[in-house]
C-alpha cells in the first residue's frame, strides 16, 4: 500500500477569502504613513521566516504556498528560514534575514510576544513586516505592517458551537490542549470555553489534558480518559491531529463512530475525511494558504494603497453536509 | 532493611501508586484500564531494556527517540512491500543507527552522551527527510500488530513481555551479558581480561538501536500512522529515569532488568494518575520531578556516585 | 615536542580554529555573511547561550551535568518580566533568587545524597518547567516587561553591539580568572579529576558541587532575565532542548563531559560555532527544515571525532 | 611511657564494617619525632585505622587524642588542617591537573590581587620536587609521569605542608631503591624536626632502617606495641601471622623452594624486538616450558610495557610475539589469551578487579568463554572453578558472593591471580605480583609461582624487589630505557649482578 502523502491542492480550491476589513473597515497604513520607500518585489530580496518544521500539513501547505505564489510572481529571490520551533532562533533567523538585506519580510510567528529586537531593527531599516497566521503585540503599521490570519478566539467559539450543535447543549465534554504556553492554545480554549459558558451552561467541561498538537499524545490522553471518564459525550479538540489520534483510541477501545462527538479546528484531508466516515462531528478551517493574499498586500501597500491594520480570513467549516465534496478543498 | 529497600523500593512504590488509584481513582479496577497502562508502557518498556544495557556499560543512549521515528519512516516508505519487509527494513535502521552510536563510542572513543547527541539530532533528521509528515496506512497486517489480541492480552504487551524476558536471560546467564556488566565496572580490567570490549559495546548499542526501532514500529501499528516528527519525542528521558528509578546506576557495573521494566511502569502509572486526576501541565511536572527524585533516593547505590 | 604542543593547542582550541574557517568560509561564499548586522546578529543571540554555558562548563569540568539549564532560563525570564512591574531591582533580582535558590536545592541534593547529577538535574528540568507554567497559568499569561530601564539592559547598544554582549565577555573574563586563577576553580579540576582524591587532599567536594550548580542556576536565571529584557517579555515557550544544545557548545569547546578538564574560551568558541553554523545555514536560505537537523547532527559528530583524533595524536606525540 | 608527651592517640578505637570487625579495640601512641611501624596481614586493619586518623571514617567506638585533647575529624580536610598529612595506599593525586597544581592544591601562592600566582606556583613547586631529587616539568599533567614519580609527588606534597603528624601507607611498594633513599633522607628530617610519622610497609627490611617503634595489628586487635629494636624478625613475622615463632621457624622465610634447574625445551612465547616509539626499543624475551624469567630494572625502564605488548595491550611500532612457534596478531589481548598468554596487571585497581562483581564473577571473568556453552554460562562449572581455586590460593571472604572491593589487597590479588589460572595459561605474565601484599600471602603467592613452574607453566616475573626477583628468577633480563641491557643467568643472579648490570649502563 502507498503511503498517501496528502498533496497541496492546485487551482484555486481552497484559498483565502478575506473577511475583514469589509469596505468600510476602519484605519489603514500607507506607504507614506510607514515611512519606507517604493522598491520593485521581483528583484528584491524577501525573507520568510517559518517557525515549525514543515512536518504538519499546516506548516507544508503554509511554507509551500508562500514559495508557490513567490515563484509565480517571479520573485527571484526569496529566502527561507525554518525556528524548528525554538523561539529564541527564530529571532535570530528575522535578525539574519534582515541583515542579508530583506526588503520585506513574511513571518509565521511562534509566538506573539517578545519581538522587540526585530521590530527595532526592521522599524529602523523601514522593512514592512507581514504577520501570517499568529499576531504580533504590537503597534501595526509602526512595528510592522500588517497581520493576516485566522481569529483563533472566534474559531474555539465556533468549535463550541458545533460541540453546542452536535450534543443538543447539555452533556460532558473534554479538552485536548494544544502546547502550553502557546497562544494559539490559549485563544482557543479561552474562546470555547466563554462561548460555553454564555450558550450553553449545560455542557460541562470536565476534563481538560494536553495533546501537545500531536496524534500520538492524543491518542494517548483519549485512552485514558474514556477509560476514567466513560460518561463523556464530547471532545473538543484544539488542532486536527489530536481529533485523528482520539479516533484511533476510540476505535481501539472499540467504539462506534458518532457515540462520541468529536470537533476540531484545522481541516487537513484526513481530518475531513474523518467527518465523512462519521468519526469526526465536524472541523473549523484554519486555512494555511497565505501566499496569494500576502503578496498581494505587499503589492499593494507599495503601490501606495492603504492596508488594514489586520485583515482576517473567513474560515470555513466542514461537518456531514459538505465534507464530501470539500474534500479537494482540504490541505 | 536498607538494600531490601534499595532492591525493592521501586517495587513498594508502584504499589503505593496503585493502592492509591485504587482508592481514589474512578474505575481503576476495570481490565480496560490495566490493558490501556500496559499497551502504553510497553514501548517505553521495550526501549528501557535497551537503555539498560547501555548504561550497565556506562553509557547512555540518548538517540533511541530518533531511532523510533526513523524505524517509523521507513516502516512508512517499505509498507507497499508488505508489513514484514517494512518491519524487517525498520530494524535494519535501526541497527545501523546502533553501529553508528556504537562505533563511535568504541573505536573511535567519543563518549556516549556526545555520540549519541549527535544521532538524537541527526537520525530524527533523516527520518524526516525521508517521510516529512505523517502518513497514514492502511496495511491489515500492520494494524493488526498494534491492535490485536492474543487470549485478551494485547500483542503488544506480549512482545514486551518476550523482550524482557529475553534481555533478562542475556544479562543473567550469558556471556555477553557478564561482559556488559564488566566492562561497565572496568573497562581496563576488561580488556586486560582478553573480553572483546569494543565488540560488546558496540552490540549493546545495536541491541539498544533495535529495540528502539522496534518500540517505533509497535507504535506507528498502534497509531496506524507513521509521524516521525514527534514519535519518541523526549523518550529517551524517559527511559534513562525507568533504568534509574529501577536502581540501575549510571555509573554503570550492574544491570537490572525486572526492576527496570518496574520502574518504567512507575513512571507510567503516575502519568495516568496525573492524567486521570486532571491535574494541569504544571502540577503534573513538579508531582513528577519529586517523586523521581524520591524513587531514585530509596534506590539510590550507596557510597557510589 | 612541538608536535605534542600542535596537539595541545588543537584539541584546547579546536573550536577556534574551526570557527576561523567557517567563518572564512561564509565570507568568501556569501556577500551578505560578514557584515556587521550578521556579525552582530550572531554575537548577539549568542551571547545568552553563552552565559549559560559557562555555567555548565563549571558543571563539566566538576563531573557533573546539568540538565535543568534550559527551564531555569525560561523561569528566569518570566520572573524577570513579572518582576519588572514591581521595578528595576525586583526585575533583576526575583530571577536571581529563585533560580539560584533551584541551583542550590540541586547542589545540596547531588552533593548531599551522592545521586547522580544527570537525574536530579531531569527531576529539575521538570519541576522547575512546572513551576513556570504554573506562575504564567499554564503558559497562558505572557507578562509584559513594563520597567524601562530594565528593558535597556537588554537593548541597549554600545558599538552596534547590546548591553548582554558586553556583560557576557566580562562574565567569560571573571569565569577564567575564577576557574584559572583561584581556589574554587582548582578545586572543581580537582574533584573533577578524581573525586575520591580531591577529597583525600582536603578538598571541600560538597561545597564546592554546591557552589557550582547555585552558579549554574544563577547564571542561567540571569540569562533568562537578560533574554526578557531583550524582549520585552516573558515568553513561556523557551527553553526546551535549550540544555542540549549548551551541552554540546562545552563539548564541542574542549571540555571532556567526563570533568577535569576543559576551559571557557573553548565554551565561547563553541557557542559562537553553533551560531555561526545557523547563520551559513540561513545564508543558503533554502535548506529543508529535516535538512538543516542532518547538517547539524553530522557536523557535531564530526567535531568530536575531530577531536577526539586530535587528542589521540596528542597523547601518543 | 608516658601519655602526655603523644601527639596523636588511639584509645579502644573499634570500627566495623558489615560482616567484618576491622578495628577491635585498638590502642595507640604516637609520640613527637616518632617514626611508628604500622603491620599486618593483609585486611589486619592498618588502612583502615590511617583513615580513621585522617577523617575518613568514623570510629563506632573509642576515642581519638589529638595534641592532649579528644578530637573528632569530620573530614580529611578537618585532620589536614589541624596537622595530619597523608599518603595514601593508592596514588591519591589528579591525574589531568598539572604536577604544580596537585603538589600544591589547596595552598596555592597568591598575588596582590588575591588570585593564583602561577609564575610563583610553579618556581615554588619546581623547588620542593627538586628536594626530592625529581626535576620535571611541573607544567604538564601528572599522569604523563610515571606511577613512581607520582607517589613521589603524592609524597612531597604531603611532607611539605607544615604537618604534626605525617602518615604513610605502603609509600615505597612503587619506588626504585634510589627513591626509597630520598625517602628515607625525608623521614630522617622529619624526626629531627619533631614530626611523628607513622609508616606501614610490608616491607620488614624498610621497618629496620627509618622506624622507631612497632604496632602490630592482627584481625583488626593490637597483637604488639613497642620498640622495633631488639625485636626479632621472625618474632615480628610471628607477631603479624599469629604462629609460634618455632613453627615460623620451621618453616623458615624461602619463600621460593625450587631448584633452579636448567630449563631445555623451545620457548613457550617468544617476543623479538618490540618496539614502540619513547617506550620500547628492540626488547627480545624468550620463555620456556617451567621457566621463570625476571625482568629487573628501573621505574620507567619498561618492564610493564613489555608484559603488555605480549599479551597485546600495548600497540606496536615493531616486532612480532610468537607463541609456540606461530606469530600473534599485534595488539589483540584476546588472542594472545586465547593462545595461553595471561597478564596480571600491576595496579590492582585501575586494571585489575572489576569493584561490582562478586569474587565469583572476578574469578570467572577472563574464562567465561570456556565455561559457557553457546553463550550461556554453566553455573555448575563456573562454581567448581570458584571453589578450587578459592581453596588453593586461600583467599579469604566471607563467601564467593561478596564483593571483591570489599576484600584486602592480598586477597584482591588472589583473586585477580586465580582468574589468571582459571583460563589454563600457558605462559604467565606478572607484574609486581607480591606488591602490598603481607609476608604471608606474598609467601604463598610465591610458592605458588614455583608450583606452577613445576608444573610446566612459563612465568615472567617482574618484581621491584631485587630478593624476589634473584630467589625466584631462573634468568633475569635487566632493562634499561625500554632496551634490554644485560642477561643473567645461573650463579650470576644475584642482587649485585643486577644492580651492576643497571649501574654500568646508566654510567656509560
Ligand atoms: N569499605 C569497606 N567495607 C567493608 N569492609 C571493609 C571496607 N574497608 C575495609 N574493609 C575490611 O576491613 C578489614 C581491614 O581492611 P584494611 O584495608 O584496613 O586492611 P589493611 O591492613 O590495610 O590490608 P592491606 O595490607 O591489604 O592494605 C578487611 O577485612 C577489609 O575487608
Ligand atoms: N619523563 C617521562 N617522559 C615520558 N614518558 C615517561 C616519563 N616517565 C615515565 N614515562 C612513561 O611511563 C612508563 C613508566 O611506566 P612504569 O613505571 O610502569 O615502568 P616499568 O618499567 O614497568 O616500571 P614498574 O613496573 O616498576 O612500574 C615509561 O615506560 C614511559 O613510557
Ligand atoms: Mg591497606
Ligand atoms: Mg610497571
Amino acid at each position: 500500500e502507498a503511503p498517501q502523502t496528502a498533496a497541496a491542492p492546485t487551482g484555486t480550491a481552497g484559498r483565502q477569502v478575506v473577511k475583514t476589513p469589509d469596505s468600510t473597515a476602519g484605519p489603514t497604513c500607507t506607504l507614506s504613513q510607514f515611512g519606507g520607500e517604493r522598491f520593485d518585489l521581483t528583484s528584491a530580496t524577501v525573507g520568510f521566516s517559518q517557525s515549525e518544521k514543515e512536518a504538519n500539513p499546516f506548516r507544508i501547505a503554509e511554507t509551500k504556498s508562500i514559495k508557490d505564489e513567490a515563484a509565480k510572481l517571479g520573485i527571484a529571490d526569496l529566502k527561507v528560514t525554518n525556528a524548528q520551533s525554538q523561539f529564541s532562533k527564530q529571532i535570530t533567523d528575522v535578525q539574519q534575514l534582515i541583515a542579508q538585506g530583506a526588503r520585506l519580510l513574511v513571518i509565521a510567528p511562534l509566538n506573539s510576544d517578545g519581538w522587540e529586537p526585530v521590530l527595532q531593527q526592521a522599524a529602523a531599516k523601514k522593512v514592512p513586516i507581514i504577520t501570517v497566521d499568529r499576531k504580533i503585540n504590537a503597534k501595526a503599521c509602526t512595528d510592522y505592517l500588517t497581520f493576516i490570519g485566522s481569529d483563533f478566539y472566534e474559531q474555539g467559539r465556533r468549535a463550541a458551537d458545533k460541540m453546542i450543535e452536535a450534543l443538543g447543549g447539555k452533556g460532558k465534554v473534554a479538552i485536548l490542549l494544544g502546547a502550553p504556553g502557546n497562544n494559539v492554545t490559549t485563544e482557543r480554549t479561552n474562546g470555547f470555553k466563554d462561548r460555553v459558558k454564555e450558550k450553553a451552561p449545560g455542557l460541562t467541561i470536565s476534563f481538560e489534558q494536553t495533546g501537545e498538537f500531536a496524534r500520538e499524545k492524543g491518542q494517548q490522553v483519549t485512552e485514558q480518559l474514556i477509560q476514567s471518564n466513560p460518561d463523556i459525550n464530547g471532545i473538543y479538540a484544539e488542532n486536527d491531529e489530536m481529533a485523528l489520534g482520539a479516533v484511533t483510541a476510540l476505535k481501539g477501545a472499540g467504539k462506534q463512530p458518532g457515540t462520541i462527538k468529536i470537533v476540531s479546528i484545522d481541516g487537513t484531508r484526513s481530518a475531513v475525511q474523518a467527518i465523512v466516515d462519521g468519526w469526526l462531528h465536524s472541523v473549523i478551517e484554519s486555512n494555511p494558504r497565505f501566499g496569494p493574499l500576502a503578496f498581494e498586500t505587499a503589492r499593494k501597500f507599495l503601490d501606495g494603497e492603504g492596508i488594514a491594520d489586520k485583515v482576517i480570513i473567513s474560515d470555513r467549516e466542514y461537518d456531514q453536509a459538505n465534507a464530501k465534496d470539500s474534500l479537494g478543498e482540504a490541505y | 532493611m536498607g538494600k531490601w529497600i534499595r532492591d525493592y523500593g521501586v517495587y513498594a512504590a508502584v504499589l503505593t501508586l496503585l493502592v492509591f488509584n485504587v482508592l481514589f481513582t474512578p474505575h481503576f479496577l476495570d481490565v480496560a484500564n490495566f490493558r490501556t497502562q500496559f499497551v502504553q508502557v510497553a514501548p517505553i518498556v521495550i526501549v528501557s531494556l535497551g537503555m539498560a544495557l547501555v548504561i550497565g556499560t556506562q553509557g547512555i543512549d540518548l538517540s533511541v527517540g530518533s531511532v523510533m521515528a526513523l524505524a517509523a519512516a521507513l516502516t512508512a516508505l517499505y509498507l507497499g512491500y508488505g508489513a514484514a519487509v517494512a518491519i524487517g527494513v525498520a530494524l535494519i535502521g535501526g541497527a545501523v543507527a546502533g553501529v553508528a552510536g556504537g562505533a563511535l563510542v568504541a573505536y573511535v572513543g567519543i563518549q556516549p552522551i556526545v555520540a549519541t547527541l549527535a544521532l538524537l539530532v541527526g537520525v530524527r533528521g533523516l527520518a524526516n527527510v525521508l517521510v516529512p509528515q505523517l502518513v497514514e496506512f492502511r496495511n491489515p497486517d500492520l494494524i493488526a500488530l498494534g491492535s490485536n489480541a492474543l487470549f485478551g492480552v494485547p500483542l503488544v504487551v506480549i512482545i514486551a513481555a518476550v523482550l524482557t524476558l529475553l534481555v533478562a536471560f542475556l544479562v543473567r546467564r550469558t556471556t555477553f551479558g557478564r561482559q556488559v556488566v564488566a566492562i561497565g565496572g572496568n573497562r581496563a580490567a576488561s580488556e586486560l581480561s582478553g573480553l572483546p570490549v569494543k565488540r560488546v559495546l558496540v552490540l549493546v548499542y545495536v541491541i539498544s538501536g533495535l529495540l528502539a526501532a522496534l518500540a517505533g514500529v509497535l507504535a506507528t501499528a498502534r497509531l496506524q500512522a507513521s509521524d516521525p516528527t514527534s514519535l519518541g519525542m523526549f523518550i529517551e528521558l524517559s527511559a534513562i529515569t525507568a533504568v534509574v528509578v529501577g536502581g540501575t546506576p549510571l555509573s554503570g557495573g550492574r544491570v537490572r532488568v525486572a526492576s527496570t521494566v518496574m520502574g518504567a511502569l512507575l513512571m507510567q502509572l503516575l502519568s495516568a494518575t496525573l492524567i486521570k486526576h486532571n491535574l494541569p501541565q504544571s502540577w503534573t511536572q513538579m508531582v513528577q520531578a519529586v517523586i523521581i527524585l524520591a524513587a531514585v533516593y530509596v534506590t539510590r547505590e550507596r557510597g557510589k556516585r | 615536542m612541538n608536535r605534542e604542543q600542535i596537539g595541545r593547542l588543537l584539541q584546547h582550541h579546536g573550536a577556534m580554529m574551526v570557527l576561523g574557517v567557517l567563518v572564512v568560509v561564509g565570507t568568501l561564499g556569501f556577500d551578505s555573511f560578514a557584515t556587521a548586522d550578521n556579525a552582530a546578529s550572531v554575537v548577539v543571540s549568542s551571547s545568552f547561550l553563552a552565559v549559560v554555558a559557562i555555567g555548565m562548563t563549571f558543571v563539566i569540568i566538576s563531573g557533573g551535568i546539568d540538565l535543568s539549564v534550559g527551564s531555569l532560563f525560561v523561569l528566569g525570564g518570566v520572573l524577570a518580566a513579572f518582576g519588572s512591574q514591581y521595578g528595576f531591582a525586583v526585575a533583576l533580582l526575583l530571577p536571581l533568587a529563585v533560580c539560584g535558590l533551584a541551583g542550590l536545592v540541586q547542589g545540596l541534593i547531588i552533593a548531599r545524597t551522592g545521586l547522580a547529577p544527570f537525574i536530579v538535574t531531569l527531576a529539575g528540568l521538570l519541576g522547575v518547567r512546572g513551576l513556570m507554567l504554573a506562575i504564567s497559568h499554564e503558559g497562558a499569561t505572557t507578562y509584559l516587561v513594563k520597567n524601562p530601564a530594565f528593558a535597556a539592559l537588554g537593548q541597549g547598544e554600545i558599538f552596534g553591539l547590546t548591553y548582554p554582549v558586553y556583560l557576557t565577555i566580562i562574565l567569560a573574563l571573571a569565569a577564567m580568572v575564577l576557574l584559572q586563577r583561584t581556589g574554587f576553580g582548582q578545586n572543581v579540576y580537582a574533584i573533577g579529576g578524581n573525586e575520591q582524591a580531591a577529597a583525600l587532599m582536603g578538598v571541600p567536594v560538597a561545597r564546592t558541587k554546591v557552589y557550582v550548580y547555585l552558579m549554574s542556576g544563577l547564571l542561567a536565571g540571569l540569562a533568562g532575565a537578560l533574554n526578557a529584557a531583550r524582549l520585552s517579555s516573558g515568553v513561556t515557550i523557551l527553553g526546551i532542548g535549550m540544555e542540549l544544545d549548551v551541552i554540546a557548545a562545552v563539548v564541542i569547546g574542549g571540555t571532556l563531559l567526563t570533568g577535569g578538564a576543559g576551559g571557557v574560551t573553548g565554551t565561547v568558541a563553541g557557542v559562537l560555532l553553533l551560531g555561526v553554523i545557523q547563520s551559513l545555514i540561513n545564508q543558503v536560505g533554502n535548506l529543508t527544515s529535516s535538512l538543516q537537523q542532518v547538517v547539524s547532527g553530522a557536523f557535531l559528530a564530526l567535531v568530536v571525532v575531530a577531536q577526539r583524533l586530535l587528542s589521540k595524536a596528542q597523547r601518543i606525540g | 611511657m608516658k601519655r602526655t608527651e603523644a601527639v596523636l592517640e588511639a584509645r579502644g578505637i573499634t570500627k566495623r564494617f558489615p560482616g567484618v570487625i576491622a578495628l577491635d579495640d585498638v590502642h595507640l601512641a604516637l609520640g613527637a619525632g616518632e617514626v611508628h611501624a604500622l603491620v599486618g596481614e593483609n585486611g589486619a586493619g592498618k588502612s583502615t585505622l590511617i583513615k580513621v586518623f585522617t577523617g575518613v571514617y568514623h570510629p563506632d567506638d573509642g576515642d581519638l587524642i589529638y595534641d592532649g585533647a579528644p578530637t573528632v575529624f569530620g573530614t580529611p580536610l578537618d585532620a589536614q588542617r589541624a596537622g595530619i598529612s597523608t599518603i595514601y595506599q593508592e596514588v591519591n593525586l589528579v591525574p589531568m591537573m598539572s604536577v604544580a597544581r596537585n603538589l600544591l592544591l589547596g595552598r596555592e601562592p597568591r598575588n596582590r590581587l588575591g588570585v593564583i600566582d602561577t609564575t610563583r606556583l610553579y618556581g615554588h613547586a619546581r623547588a620542593i620536587l627538586r628536594e626530592y631529587g625529581l626535576d620535571t616539568d611541573v607544567r604538564r599533567p601528572l599522569r604523563s609521569l610515571g606511577i613512581g614519580a607520582q607517589q613521589m609527588v603524592a609524597l612531597a606534597r604531603a611532607v611539605s605542608v607544615d604537618a604534626k603528624v605525617v602518615i604513610m601507607d605502603e609509600p615505597t611498594s612503587s619506588l626504585e631503591p634510589r627513591e626509597v633513599e630520598t625517602l628515607f633522607g625525608v623521614i630522617r628530617r622529619l624526626r629531627e624536626a619533631g614530626i611523628a610519622v607513622i609508616y606501614v610497609s610490608h616491607r620488614l627490611d624498610e621497618l629496620y632502617q627509618v622506624c622507631d617503634t612497632v604496632t602490630v595489628l592482627r584481625d583488626g586487635k593490637v597483637a604488639h606495641t613497642g620498640p622495633l629494636a631488639g625485636l626479632e624478625r621472625l618474632k615480628l613475622i610471628s607477631l603479624m601471622l599469629g604462629r609460634d615463632l618455632a613453627e615460623v621457624k620451621k618453616g623458615g622465610l624461602t619463600r621460593f623452594n625450587r631448584d633452579h634447574a636448567r630449563v631445555d625445551g623451545a620457548p613457550v612465547v617468544e617476543a623479538r624486538g618490540l618496539t614502540r616509539r619513547h617506550v620500547l626499543s628492540g626488547v627480545t624475551v624468550s620463555v620456556r616450558p617451567g621457566e621463570v624469567v625476571g625482568l629487573g630494572g628501573l621505574l620507567g625502564a619498561g618492564r610493564t610495557e613489555t608484559a603488555k605488548a605480549i599479551v597485546g595491550a600495548l600497540p606496536l611500532d615493531g616486532g612480532q610475539v610468537l607463541v609456540a612457534g606461530l606469530p600473534l596478531p599485534s595488539g589483540r589481548t584476546v588472542a594472545a589469551i586465547r593462545a595461553g598468554v595471561s597478564m596480571l596487571p600491576e595496579d590492582r585497581k585501575a586494571e585489575g578487579i572489576i569493584p561490582g562483581l562478586s569474587v565469583r564473577d572476578n574469578i570467572a571473568l577472563a574464562a567465561l568463554p570456556a565455561l559457557a556453552r553457546g553463550g550461556v554460562v554453566s553455573d555448575v562449572r563456573i562454581d567448581r572453578v570458584v571453589e578450587v581455586f578459592m581453596k588453593r590460593l586461600r583467599i579469604k571472604a566471607a563467601s564467593p558472593y561478596q564483593a571483591v572491593s570489599e576484600l584486602s589487597g592480598g586477597n584482591q590479588q588472589k583473586v585477580l591471580l586465580a582468574r589468571w589460572l582459571a583460563v589454563r595459561p600457558k605462559v604467565l605474565l606478572l607484574d609486581e605480583p607480591t606488591r602490598g601484599i603481607d609476608v604471608g600471602a606474598k609467601a604463598e603467592v610465591q610458592a605458588l609461582v614455583d608450583e606452577l613452574a613445576e608444573e610446566g607453566l612459563g612465568v615472567l616475573l617482574i618484581s621491584s624487589d631485587l630478593e624476589e626477583l634473584v630467589e625466584g628468577a631462573d634468568r633475569i633480563l635487566v632493562l634499561r630505557d625500554g632496551t634490554v641491557v644485560g642477561e643473567l643467568s645461573g650463579d650470576d643472579v644475584t642482587e649485585e649482578k643486577i644492580m651492576a648490570a643497571i649501574a654500568e649502563r646508566a654510567d656509560g
